[in-house]
């Protein structure tokens, strides 16, 4: 059995109880590949850097980050030190760890011309260091799996140009869920789950089969959407989108806690 | 060409350039609708803005 | 066999003459570990958030980086980023690599209370993070190895309370070399080998055997007594320290170019 | 204790602290030789230098 665990960058996220719950289930056999998110910490280390970090909003109103090639290069070094952190952090529980800064472990496609607005008006951006992922080295995922190791992969992928890209962490861990053909894949971030009312943080939607995806898109709002979409690229058993500030966060969500998507549309059954 | 404007590549229409021009910016010619693409700013140059195009973020 | 490649991180390294050259062995069969060093990467982004790069000299005079809890980051970030970049070309060349950037691959001991001067007075010195190394992850190495990877090692290493260390890349060359028994440990960097005139480049030490290296120390100066230690603690078979700056810089060596180490003293043979 | 001066944890004799002295700074007593150690600047503290330590980079 094989279970991949995405977490969050941004700031609201407990690094370490995921990280603590995440060691004792290693050690108590599971095998886990984990892979991380890196925005609190990229904007930080530009900070340090007197970069400034600019965004760039889409013609539907999504904003995100503009990776242009200065602040690919500092991604790049943000991302591999919470990967660093995540591995000293892990082995300190007598984790066998291997962390991979890529960016050769993922590969995607450069978005050459992006359409998007800026200063209200629309813009055609071709500097932007962002990628659609088009794979994943499951060779080396499964040999480090294999050989008792956690895999802890930074959200940085590698172009058909050889250069580094910004690539999406929920994504990446779709298709590493998919390619390793994973039982489970769970994504925990600062919020509970699929809201019904994303004012209403008790308005959790439970459980829904994953053919039924398209009826709660609309429900998603931001990053949730994303998710969402990992859910339906990673099309595997079972995806769970849950909480990270609970004390045992993964103990919790396999639980029964957060939004369970089942592929086959069992309900919720206790997994632990 | 009249320095806030330019010609559309597609049909010669006068297309107009706003003084703040952005690299990158996208002008719409207002009669056959091309989309034009300002692919330098010194000298002001433009190219026929690709087909498709993805969104930002999407 | 198995080959251990240490390439400096001074400015004065070619690094591209090396990695398409290593590429070009990798894609013939030969199996290669690759240490990176990571000074002018460190020093550079120290200087990008303006942060001082402070020295200390030690009693004999010797200077080195003074990595305190600040800089420590900065260092591993920086050697993530050379790490980064050597995937991103070799695996330009069509090598597969696994770029391992720690701290958990090297295990090392960190130097609590260090002797040195400062403005020319004696100070201890008990926040630096610099460490002895005390061990490497050969299981990962050598899974990595048997599964057709190129292992890329970062010189940052983890130590007994989890914090990250800087370590020596020559030590770790020389530990990985010895944990696999590796068939030939070659250190690569902007001199020529162990000179018997420092000033004059032609005056080349060209071999001699492992066990007379007591009497060779003394033409060592700065970084290159660092590399004899490294013969010196890897023990295995052949030791070669050689110039970056050729065309083919690892051909060049084996061929002869540099200085040669044989344990058992055998005379310089045509390696390739 | 004068301001520029620590009384020796060895063997109680003056030792002379310099006026700029720095943090980790190392006093060597002169009457037993023993070597201390400012292990802070504010106070002014001191203890007995570590017996092993590393030099510098070696």
């Amino acid at each position: 059995m094989t279970y991949v665990l995405k977490i969050g960058g941004g700031a609201g996220v407990d690094q370490h109880a995921v990280t603590r719950n995440l060691a004792e289930r290693i050690q108590a056999g599971e095998r886990w590949v984990l892979i991380h998110g890196t925005s609190a910490a990229a904007d930080e280390l530009a900070a340090r850097m007197g970069v400034a970090v600019r965004t760039i909003t889409s013609p539907g109103g999504h904003v995100s980050r503009y990776t242009d090639a200065q602040m690919i290069g500092i991604y790049g070094m943000a991302a591999a030190s919470v990967n660093q952190q995540l591995c000293s952090e892990l082995s300190g529980y007598g984790v066998r760890v291997a962390g991979l800064t890529g960016p050769t472990v993922i590969t995607a496609q450069r978005k050459q011309a992006i359409r998007a607005i800026q200063n209200g008006r629309p813009v055609v951006i071709r500097d932007d260091f962002s990628g659609r992922i088009t794979g994943i080295d499951r060779d080396l995922l499964e040999t480090l799996l294999d050989a008792g190791y956690t895999p802890i992969i930074a959200p940085l992928a590698i172009g058909e140009a050889g250069e580094s890209l910004n690539v999406d962490g929920d994504l990446i861990a779709a298709t590493a869920a998919h390619a390793l053909n994973a039982d489970l894949l769970m994504i925990l971030s600062n919020v509970p789950g699929l809201l019904r009312d994303v004012n209403d943080p008790t308005s959790v939607i439970e459980h829904f089969a994953l053919h039924e995806i398209e009826r709660y898109e609309n429900f998603a709002a931001g990053r949730m959407k994303k998710k969402l979409l990992a859910a339906r690229e990673a099309n595997i058993e079972q995806v769970i989108l849950a909480d990270s500030r609970l004390a045992n966060p993964i103990d919790a969500a396999l639980a029964g806690a957060g939004t369970h998507i089942w592929r086959e549309g069992q309900h919720v059954g206790h997994h632990a | 060409m009249s320095n806030n404007n330019v010609e559309c590549l597609e049909c010669g229409a006068d297309v107009r350039v706003p003084g703040n021009v952005m690299q990158g910016e996208i002008l719409k010619c207002g009669d056959c609708g091309i989309e034009l693409e300002v692919t330098e700013l010194n000298p002001l140059t433009i190219d026929l803005a690709p087909m498709e195009m993805e969104d930002w973020g999407e």
